[in-house]
C-alpha cells in the first residue's frame, strides 16, 4: 500500500471515529468548566443514541433526507433535557457530582432499554434507513493531495464536530458567556460577588453538555451503529471523558485528543495489513491505541489541571 | 410474597416432564432475542414451535430469559427449570459450564445446549456445521467479485467463527481460485465502529465483497457498504450477512433507486434445530446425552436467497445448488478449521 | 449631616447563632469609617449583608437616605457599593482585565473587546494611582497588586462606597503605606470608605470615625480625633490590652540553626534565595524582616524540607539537614508554624485532636506497631486545648469549624508541645485580633526563655521589632543586614528592606 | 428527631422514593407494579437458592465497591476497577490451572495471585500519578481496555490452545463449597463472601485505626498538609492505588475461583467494576456503607432476573430503580433538609 492509500484509509476513519467523541468531550468541557463534574457523559450518549434512532425510525417518511439531521437535533434536545436531572441533583440538591453522574449513566441505560422494550416490544431497534452518509466535500475535495486525504469519503458530522469545537473554543474564550462560565468553575464566590448567577451558569454548563452529549450519541448511532441496542454505547462516554481530561479541559484540546484516539484506533486497524506489522501478535495492535495514549500523557502532556472549583458545590455564605 | 414464592419452587424443583403439558424455555446471553443472530433465530424457532403446538408464551408454555451478564446464565437456567419448564435451552457455548453443572444437580430436568457439548444424560447438545453454510457464501462471494479480492471480518476468534472462516475461504477458492481472502478479526462482537473501520479499510484496499461473522460488529460492515453504495452507485461493492437473512440491512437508495448491497447470508438455522429438538422432546424422543450436528443436510445451515441485483444471480444459484448437493451427499467435506483448510482441495 | 450608608438595627443569624445582634452603622459621605472588633465579632458578616451576599433577619439599610433592599451583589453594585473582600475574590487563571470586567464585560459584536477593556482599566488605574499590569495573570502578580485589582473592580463598576475587609492583613509594610495613600486619594475623589482592620495604627492614621463591635453587638462609634489606640483596644476586647510585649533580655547560647550559602529556586525556576547565610542561637528570637517575595517563603520551605534547595548547607544542632525529608527534619528537632495554616498547617477535615498529632501519630504513645491509640491522642489534645486556650466545642470538632485564631493556637500548641530546638514561625499572627496576637507573642518568647531557638518571619515590622532579639533583613535572597531591634528604627529597617545598604540606612550597631 | 435517627432515615427514604418513582413508571407504562415487586422480592429472597445467588452476586460487588471507595478516600478516582478485576480473575484461574497442590496451599496461592495481579495493574496508574501527575482517570480507563484485550489473548493463546475459555480449575483451587451449595439448593454461593466481609473489616481497620490509614486519609484530604507533616504523598498515592487494585483483583478471584471456576474471553466489559463505582458512592465510601450498598445492589439485580417471567416486566426496570435510588441517596441533602424542617416544626 502506498502512503497515500494508507492516509486515505486512516484519515476518514479517524475523523469518523472521533466525531461522536469530539461532541461529547466538548459537552464535558462545558460542564466541567462551569464546575460540575460530569461522568454522566456515557449516559447522555445513551439518551442521544436512543432518541435519534427512535425519531429517525418513526419520522423517516416525514422528513426524508433531512431525517438524520432532524433526529440529531431531537437527540440534542433530549440530551439537554435529560442532563437537567444531573443539574438539579448536583447543583440544587448538592449531590456529589460523581454520584449523580453515575446515577445518570445507570438511569440512561436502564430507561432507554426499557423504553425500547416498551415501544417495540423487543430488545433492540431496526436499522435506520437514512443515516449519515459518506460524502466528498465539494470544492475542497479537489485540492491536490489534501483533498483526497481529508475531504473524500468522509462525513459531514466529522466536519461539524471540528467546527463545533472551534465555536466552543470561541464561546468559552472570547465571549462574556464563556468568561462567566469559566469564572464560575474556577471561583464561584468571586463570580457571585460580581453579580453573576452561579446557579444559572452551572445549569447552562450542564445543559449544554447534555445537548452535546446527546449529539455525540446521535452521531454514533446515525453514522456508525445504525440501530440502538444494549451494545450501541459501550464506553464511548468514558473515552470522551478521557479526551476531555487529555485535552486539559480545553475545547480544542479535547478535539485533538479525540482525534488522537481515532487516529490510534485507525492505525491499529490498518496495522494488520502493513507488512512490517503483520507478524506481531494481533493483541499488540489491539492495545496499541490505549498504550499510546498513556505514553503520550506521560511523555508529552503531563499534568492536567481541572478547573479549581470542579466538583465543588457553591453554597452561598460558606467559605 | 415470600411464602408463596417458596411454595412455587418447592413444587417445581422436581422439574422434568411429568405432567402432560410440555413447556419449553430458553436462556439468551446479553444479546437478547433480537440480536439478529442466533438468539433471535432460536427464539423464532421456539415461537414457531409454540404456535404449531398451541402453546402460550409464559409459564407452562414457552418463554425466554435474557441474561444481563455471564453470571446470570446459571440463575436463569435454574429459574426456568425450577419454574417447571420441561426443556430448557442454553443458547451459546458460554453456557456450557452452567448447563453441565445444573444438569448434574437436577438430573430429572431436561436441558439443551446450543453450540457446545455437554455429556450428561439429560442434556441434548446441538452443534452446527457453520462451515457448510459459509462455504456456500464463499461460492457466492467468489463468483461475485470482480477484483478477486474478498474480505472476511471475524468477531472474536473462536472455534465457531473459525468454522465460518475456514468454510468461507474454502468456498471462495472452490468458486474462484484466483481470489484471495483478506481476514481480519475485530476482537469484539459488539463494536460497530470497529467493524466499520475494518470494512472501510478492506473496501479501500480493493476488496469488493466482505463477509462478516461478527455479531453487532457486522453492523459496521453494512453501514460502510450502504454508505459507499449511496455515494457511488456505480461502484460494485457487496456484503454478506451471517446467522439470519441480513438482507434488510443492505437496503440503500443509490442514484435515486433502491438497491441492496447484501449478496446473501450464511444462515445458521438455530430455529430449525430448536423446533426439531423440541418436537423430539415433546414426543418423548429427547436425545439426552447425545450431540446432534445440524448441517446443510439437516437444514441446520443454509444460504439466504441471492440478491436479485446480482447480474449473475442464476449462475450463482446453480453453482450453490451443485455444491450443496455434493455436501449433502457427503462427497465433499467442507473444512472446519484452518488446518483442514490447508489440505482442502475442491474437486 | 448626610449619611451615605445607614445600617439600622441589623440582625443576622446563622442557624440559631447570632452573628450580628442589632448593630447600627452610619457612614458619612466622604469619610473613612473604621469597623473594629475581635475575630469573629461579626464585621465581615455585617459587610456581607451590606453587599447583598447575606440577607439580614431584621433591620433596615438606607443608601443616601433611601431605604433599600439589597438582595444580591448586583443591586449593591447598582447602588454604588463595592467591596474588597477579606479573602480575595479573584480568578487566578484570569488576567487582571478579565477579573475586572467579569460580569460587566465590554463587547463588540458579542465578543469581549479586550483591547478596549484593557485601555479602560489602564485609564482608571492611572486616575486613582493604582498601578497594575492589565494583561498579567492574577497567579503571577503580587498580593499587593491583587488588592489593587480588587479595588479597581469596584471602581470600574462606579462604586461610590467602598468596603475594605481587612485589606492590610496580607500586605507588606510598603504596600500598606501605598494602600493608605490610595484610600486618601479615593476620599479626595469623593468616595466613602468602610475599613475593617485589626491594626489600630492604621485606624488612627486614616480613619475619621470608628464603630466598634463585640461579639455581634454594637459597642459604639467614636471620633478618631478624640480617642487613642488603647481606648479602642479596650472597647473592642472589653478589658485592658498590653501592646508592647514584655520580655527579659535574651541569653543566647550556641548556634542551633546555621545556614550557609543557601541557594533555592522557586516554582518557576528563578533563584530566589541566593547564597544566604543565617544563624539562630539557642535562647534567642531572630526575626526576618523583608518585603514579600524576597525569598522568605522559599528559605523556610528549604529549611523545613518542603522545597529542595539547590546548594549550600543547613545545619541544625550541627547536623546537616540539606536535602532531608520533612519527616527527618521534624525529627531532628525543628518545629514549624506554617505561613498558610489552611494549606499546610491543618487537615481541615480531621478533628482537632488528630491535627494535634499530625507529625507524631506514628510515635509512642499515639500508636503502637502501626495501630493508633486514640485514647492517648484525645487526651493529649484535651491537654493542649486547655493549655493553649483553643476555643473549640470539643477535641472531636473538625478543624474546619474553628475560627482562624483558634486554628492558629492549635498549630502553635502542637508545634511548641513537640519541644523542638528550633521553632520556625511564619506569619504566626496574620489576620488575628490583638488579643490573640498577644497570646501568641507570649508563647514565642516563652520558648526563647526555655532556651529554644526561634526564627520568626513576618511582614509586620511592629511584630518583628517587638518580639525579636535580632533582626535579619532579607533582600533579594540574601541577608543584607542584621540589626538589634532596640537600636534601630522602622525607617531604617524600611530602607534596608528596600535594598539600600547599612551606611545609607543609618547608624544601627552591628550585632 | 435525633440526628442519628435522621441519618438512618435518610437512606431509607431515598430507597422508598426510588421505589415510588419506579412504581409510577410501571403504572404509566401499563405494568403491574405489585406483581413486579413481588417477583423482585421472590427472585431475591423467595427461596434459599435465590438467597444464595444474591450473596454470590454481592460478593464481588462488595470488593469492587471497596476498591473504588478506598481510592476515593485517598482522593483518587479509580475507574480502572473493571480492568483490575479482569486481571485478578485471570490470574486466579491461571494459578488455579497451572499447579497441582494441596488445597491448603493452592487456594491461598490462587487468591494471592489475583490480589497481586489487581494490585500491579493499579500500580501503573498510581505510579504515573505520583511520578508524572498524569490524571488517573484516563490511565485507568485505558488500562481497562488493555486488561480486556490481554486477558482475552492470554486465555486463547497462552492458557489454552485457541479456545474461548479455560478449563475449569481443580477443586484444590476452588472457593466453591458443596456444603454451602447444599444449604441453598445448589446456588453458586461460595466461601468468597467470608473474604469479602473480612476485607470490609480490613478497609475499616486500615483506614480508621492504623497510622497508615491516618496518612492515607490525610493525603486524601490535603496533600500539602500531609507533605508538611512528613508523610510521603507519592508513596501514599501509589499505595492507595495498589490496595484499591488488590481489592479489585480479589473481586476477580471471586468469579474465577468461586462463581465460574474458569475465565472466558470477553467481548466487552463485565460491568462489575463500573457497578463498583455506584456501590462505593451509594455506600458513602465507607466499609460498612459499601457492604450494605452491595447487598442492595446484588439483591435488586438477582431479583430482577425473575421479573420478566413472573410479572412480565422487563428487568431493565430494576436498573432504573437502582439509578433512582442512587440519585436520591446522592441528593439526600434535600431529604435531610425536609426532615430538619419537619423536626423543627415538631419542636415548635
Ligand atoms: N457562613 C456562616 N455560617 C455560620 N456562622 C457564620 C458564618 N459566617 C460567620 N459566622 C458566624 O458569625 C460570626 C462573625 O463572623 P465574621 O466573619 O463576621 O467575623 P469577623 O468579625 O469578620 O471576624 P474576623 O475579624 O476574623 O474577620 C463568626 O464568629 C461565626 O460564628
Ligand atoms: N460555614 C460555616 N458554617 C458554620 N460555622 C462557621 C462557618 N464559617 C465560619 N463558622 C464559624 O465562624 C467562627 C469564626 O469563623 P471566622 O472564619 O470568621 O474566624 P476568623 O477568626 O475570622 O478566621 P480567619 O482569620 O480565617 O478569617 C468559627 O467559630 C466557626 O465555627
Ligand atoms: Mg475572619
Ligand atoms: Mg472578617
Amino acid at each position: 500500500m502506498s502512503l497515500m492509500q494508507v492516509l486515505m484509509i486512516i484519515i476518514p476513519s479517524t475523523l469518523l471515529w472521533a466525531a461522536p467523541l469530539v461532541f461529547t468531550a466538548l459537552g464535558g468541557v462545558f460542564s466541567e468548566r462551569s464546575g460540575v463534574v460530569n461522568i454522566g457523559l456515557e449516559g447522555l450518549m445513551w439518551v442521544g443514541a436512543f432518541t435519534s434512532i427512535v425519531f429517525n425510525l418513526t419520522f423517516v417518511h416525514t422528513f426524508g433526507d433531512a431525517t438524520p439531521w432532524v433526529s440529531l437535533f431531537v437527540a440534542m434536545i433530549a440530551g439537554a433535557i435529560f442532563s437537567i436531572l444531573h443539574a438539579v441533583a448536583s447543583i440544587t440538591f448538592r449531590a456529589d457530582h460523581t454520584v449523580s453522574g453515575v446515577a445518570i449513566n445507570l438511569l440512561a441505560s436502564g430507561l432507554t432499554l426499557f423504553l425500547v422494550k416498551f415501544i417495540y416490544n423487543k430488545g433492540e431497534t431496526d436499522i435506520i434507513q437514512k443515516g449519515f452518509n459518506k460524502i466528498d466535500i465539494p470544492v475542497l475535495k479537489d485540492i491536490p493531495f489534501f483533498g483526497k486525504v481529508f475531504f473524500q469519503n468522509t462525513y459531514w458530522v466529522s466536519y461539524l464536530a471540528i467546527i463545533v469545537a472551534i465555536i466552543a473554543w470561541y464561546i468559552i474564550y472570547k465571549t462574556p458567556f464563556g468568561l462567566r462560565l469559566r469564572s464560575v468553575g474556577e471561583h464561584p464566590m468571586a463570580a457571585d460577588t460580581m453579580g453573576i448567577n452561579v446557579t444559572k451558569m452551572r445549569y447552562l454548563g450542564v445543559i449544554i453538555s447534555g445537548a452535546l452529549g446527546g449529539i455525540g450519541g446521535g452521531v454514533y448511532a446515525e453514522a456508525i451503529s445504525s440501530n440502538f441496542s444494549h451494545a450501541t454505547i459501550s464506553g464511548q462516554g468514558f473515552m470522551a471523558l478521557a479526551a476531555m481530561i487529555f485535552g486539559k479541559w480545553h475545547p480544542l484540546g479535547a478535539m485533538g485528543a479525540a482525534l488522537f484516539f481515532g487516529f490510534a484506533q485507525s492505525i491499529s486497524i490498518i496495522g494488520s495489513s502493513l507488512p512490517f506489522l503483520k507478524t506481531i501478535p494481533s493483541v499488540y495492535l489491539l492495545v496499541a491505541p490505549y498504550v499510546l495514549t498513556i505514553l503520550a500523557l506521560t511523555g508529552f502532556i503531563g499534568r492536567a489541571e481541572a478547573p479549581k472549583a470542579d466538583g465543588v458545590h457553591y453554597i452561598k455564605g460558606s467559605r | 410474597a415470600c411464602g408463596k414464592a417458596t411454595d412455587n419452587t418447592k413444587n417445581n424443583t422436581t422439574g422434568g416432564n411429568k405432567g402432560n403439558t410440555f413447556s419449553v424455555g430458553m436462556v439468551t446471553d446479553v444479546g437478547g432475542i433480537d440480536d439478529k443472530s442466533f438468539n433471535q433465530s432460536a427464539w423464532k424457532g421456539l415461537q414457531e414451535f409454540g404456535k404449531d403446538n398451541n402453546m402460550q408464551k409464559g409459564k407452562g408454555g414457552y418463554d425466554y430469559l435474557q441474561s444481563q451478564s455471564d453470571a446470570d446464565y446459571a440463575t436463569n437456567l435454574n429459574t426456568l427449570s425450577r419454574q417447571g419448564f420441561s426443556l430448557v435451552y442454553g443458547i451459546g457455548f458460554m453456557m456450557q459450564n452452567d448447563v453441565d453443572k445444573i444438569a448434574k444437580q437436577q438430573p430429572k430436568s431436561h436441558f439443551a445446549i446450543i453450540d457446545a457439548e455437554v455429556k450428561e444424560p439429560n442434556v441434548a447438545s446441538v452443534l452446527f456445521k457453520e462451515n457448510e453454510g459459509s462455504f456456500l457464501a464463499g461460492i457466492a462471494a467468489g463468483m461475485t467479485t470482480k477484483s478477486n479480492k474478498i474480505g472476511f471480518i471475524g468477531g472474536m476468534e473462536s472455534a465457531v467463527i473459525e468454522r465460518f472462516e475456514a468454510g468461507f475461504v474454502a468456498g471462495v477458492k472452490a468458486a474462484n481460485p484466483n481470489a484471495t481472502v483478506d481476514i481480519q478479526y475485530a476482537a469484539s462482537f459488539t463494536d460497530a465502529a470497529k467493524g466499520q473501520a475494518i470494512a472501510s479499510r478492506m473496501y479501500s484496499s480493493g476488496d469488493d465483497v466482505i463477509f462478516a461473522a461478527a455479531g453487532a460488529t457486522g453492523n459496521g460492515l453494512f453501514k460502510e457498504a450502504r454508505d459507499r453504495k449511496s455515494k457511488n452507485p456505480d461502484q460494485a461493492i457487496w456484503a454478506i450477512g451471517v446467522d439470519s437473512d441480513q438482507s434488510p440491512e443492505g437496503v440503500v437508495t443509490a442514484g435515486g433507486k433502491q438497491t441492496n448491497v447484501v449478496i446473501t447470508s450464511s444462515m445458521k438455522r438455530v430455529d430449525n434445530a430448536v423446533k426439531d429438538l423440541s418436537t423430539k422432546a415433546k414426543n418423548g424422543n429427547f436425545p439426552g446425552g447425545k450431540t446432534t450436528t445440524y448441517g446443510l443436510a439437516e437444514d441446520g445451515v443454509g444460504l439466504a436467497p441471492i440478491n436479485p441485483d446480482i447480474t449473475n444471480k442464476a449462475d450463482i444459484e446453480k453453482a450453490v445448488s451443485d455444491w450443496s448437493g455434493k455436501i449433502k451427499s457427503g462427497s465433499l467435506k467442507v473444512p472446519a478449521t484452518r488446518a483442514e483448510l490447508k489440505t482442502f482441495s475442491a474437486k | 449631616m448626610e449619611y451615605v450608608i445607614e445600617m439600622l438595627n441589623i440582625r443576622k443569624e446563622f442557624g440559631g447563632f447570632v452573628a450580628n445582634d442589632n448593630i447600627t452603622l452610619q457612614v458619612k459621605k466622604g469619610e473613612i469609617h473604621a469597623l473594629l472588633g475581635e475575630n469573629g465579632a461579626g464585621k465581615s458578616t455585617l459587610m456581607n449583608v451590606l453587599f447583598g451576599l447575606y440577607q439580614p433577619e431584621q433591620g433596615e439599610i438606607r443608601v443616601k437616605g433611601k431605604s433599600v433592599k439589597i438582595s444580591n451583589p448586583n443591586i449593591a453594585n447598582e447602588l454604588g457599593i463595592g467591596m474588597v473582600h477579606q479573602h480575595f475574590m479573584l480568578v487566578d487563571k484570569f488576567t487582571v482585565t478579565e477579573n475586572i470586567i467579569l460580569g460587566k464585560e465590554i463587547t463588540s459584536g458579542g465578543r469581549i473587546n479586550l483591547k478596549k477593556a484593557e485601555k479602560e482599566v489602564r485609564e482608571i488605574s492611572e486616575r486613582y494611582g493604582l498601578a497594575v499590569d492589565p494583561q498579567a495573570k492574577i497567579s503571577e502578580i503580587s498580593v499587593g497588586m491583587q488588592q489593587r485589582v480588587e479595588i479597581l473592580k469596584t471602581l470600574y463598576r462606579g462604586a461610590e462606597i467602598l468596603i475594605f475587609d481587612e485589606p492590610s492583613a496580607v500586605l507588606t509594610p510598603q504596600e500598606i503605606i501605598e494602600l493608605m495613600q490610595i484610600m486618601k486619594t479615593l476620599i479626595k475623589e469623593g468616595k466613602s470608605i468602610i475599613l475593617i482592620t485589626h491594626k489600630l495604627k492604621e485606624i488612627m492614621e486614616v480613619a475619621d470615625r470608628c464603630t466598634v463591635i463585640r461579639k455581634g453587638k454594637g459597642i459604639g462609634t467614636v471620633n478618631i480625633s478624640e480617642t487613642n489606640p488603647n481606648e479602642l483596644a479596650n472597647l473592642m476586647v472589653g478589658r485592658e490590652v498590653v501592646f508592647k510585649t514584655e520580655k527579659i533580655a535574651a541569653n543566647p547560647k550556641q548556634d542551633v540553626l546555621d545556614v550557609k550559602d543557601l541557594v533555592v529556586k522557586d516554582a518557576r525556576g528563578v533563584t530566589v534565595v541566593d547564597g544566604l547565610d543565617l544563624s539562630v542561637r539557642a535562647g534567642e528570637i531572630v526575626g526576618i524582616a523583608g518585603v514579600d517575595g524576597n525569598g522568605q517563603s522559599e528559605l523556610i520551605e528549604a529549611i523545613t524540607g518542603l522545597r529542595k534547595a539547590e546548594s549550600g548547607s543547613i545545619k541544625v544542632n550541627g547536623k546537616e539537614l540539606l536535602g532531608f525529608s520533612p519527616r527527618k527534619i521534624t525529627e531532628s528537632g525543628v518545629g514549624h508554624i506554617p505561613q498558610d495554616r489552611h494549606k499546610h498547617g491543618l487537615v481541615l477535615n480531621y478533628p482537632i485532636a488528630e491535627n494535634m498529632v499530625l507529625q507524631t501519630y506514628y510515635k509512642k504513645p499515639f500508636s503502637k506497631s502501626g495501630i493508633l491509640n486514640f485514647k492517648e491522642i484525645y487526651s493529649k489534645a484535651k491537654k493542649l486545648i486547655t493549655e493553649f486556650d483553643v476555643r473549640t466545642p470539643s477535641e472531636y470538632t473538625l478543624a474546619r469549624a474553628l475560627s482562624g485564631g483558634n486554628q492558629q493556637k492549635a498549630i502553635i500548641g502542637r508545634e511548641v508541645d513537640r519541644n523542638p530546638d528550633l521553632l520556625i514561625a511564619a506569619q504566626p499572627t496574620r489576620g488575628l485580633d490583638v488579643g490573640a496576637i498577644e497570646f501568641i507573642h507570649k508563647r514565642l518568647i516563652e520558648q526563647r526563655d526555655h532556651g529554644k531557638a526561634v526564627l520568626l518571619v513576618s511582614f509586620e515590622l511592629d511584630e518583628v521589632m517587638n518580639v525579636s532579639d535580632r533582626i535579619a533583613v532579607i533582600y533579594e535572597g540574601k541577608i543584607v543586614a542584621v540589626v538589634n531591634p532596640r537600636e534601630t528604627t522602622e525607617q531604617e529597617l524600611g530602607l534596608l528592606m528596600a535594598g539600600s545598604n547599612r551606611k545609607e540606612a543609618g547608624e544601627g550597631t552591628h550585632v | 428527631m435525633s440526628k442519628r435517627f435522621r441519618n438512618i432515615l435518610t437512606p431509607l427514604i431515598a430507597l422508598l422514593l426510588g421505589i415510588i418513582v419506579g412504581t409510577i413508571i410501571m403504572v404509566a407504562t401499563g405494568y403491574n407494579a405489585a406483581d413486579a415487586f413481588g417477583a423482585l422480592w421472590g427472585g431475591a429472597f423467595g427461596s434459599s437458592y435465590y438467597f444464595g445467588e444474591v450473596i454470590r452476586q454481592v460478593t464481588p460487588y462488595i470488593l469492587a465497591g471497596l476498591a473504588v471507595a478506598f481510592a476515593f478516600r485517598v482522593g483518587l478516582f479509580n475507574i480502572g476497577v473493571e480492568g483490575q478485576f479482569i486481571v485478578g480473575w485471570l490470574a486466579s484461574v491461571w494459578v488455579g490451572l497451572a499447579f497441582h497442590l494441596p488445597k491448603i496451599i493452592h487456594l491461598p496461592l490462587a487468591i494471592l495471585a489475583s490480589i497481586v495481579a489487581g494490585a500491579l495493574w493499579a500500580y501503573i496508574p498510581g505510579l504515573l500519578k505520583a511520578r508524572f501527575r498524569v490524571h488517573e482517570v484516563i490511565v485507568t480507563i485505558m488500562m481497562n481496555y488493555i486488561a480486556l484485550h490481554f486477558s482475552n489473548y492470554i486465555i486463547q493463546h497462552v492458557i489454552t490452545n485457541g479456545k474461548e475459555r479455560t478449563p475449569n480449575i481443580p477443586d484444590s483451587a476452588s472457593l466453591a463449597s458443596p456444603w454451602l451449595q447444599s444449604l441453598t439448593q445448589f446456588s453458586r454461593l461460595h466461601w468468597g463472601i467470608v473474604l469479602a466481609v473480612i476485607c470490609c473489616f480490613i478497609m475499616w481497620f486500615l483506614l480508621e485505626k492504623t497510622t497508615r490509614g491516618f496518612e492515607l486519609r490525610a493525603v486524601g484530604y490535603n496533600q500539602d498538609a500531609a507533605h508538611y507533616a512528613g508523610m510521603s504523598v507519592n508513596k501514599n498515592i501509589i499505595l492507595s492505588m495498589v490496595i484499591s487494585g488488590a481489592f479489585a483483583g480479589l473481586a476477580g478471584a471471586m468469579e474465577g475461583l468461586g462463581t465460574f471456576g474458569y475465565i472466558a474471553m470477553k467481548s466487552s466489559f463485565t460491568g462489575v467494576g463500573f457497578n463498583g463505582i455506584a456501590v462505593a458512592l451509594l455506600g458513602a465510601n465507607s466499609a460498612i456503607g459499601v457492604f450494605f450498598a452491595a447487598i442492595l445492589f446484588g439483591a435488586l439485580e438477582v431479583g430482577a432476573l425473575n421479573m420478566p417471567l413472573q410479572a412480565g416486566v422487563p428487568n431493565e426496570l430494576v436498573d432504573i430503580i437502582i439509578a433512582l435510588i442512587v440519585f436520591f441517596v446522592a441528593s439526600s441533602y434535600i431529604i435531610r433538609w425536609f426532615l430538619e424542617r419537619i423536626s423543627k416544626k415538631e419542636a415548635k
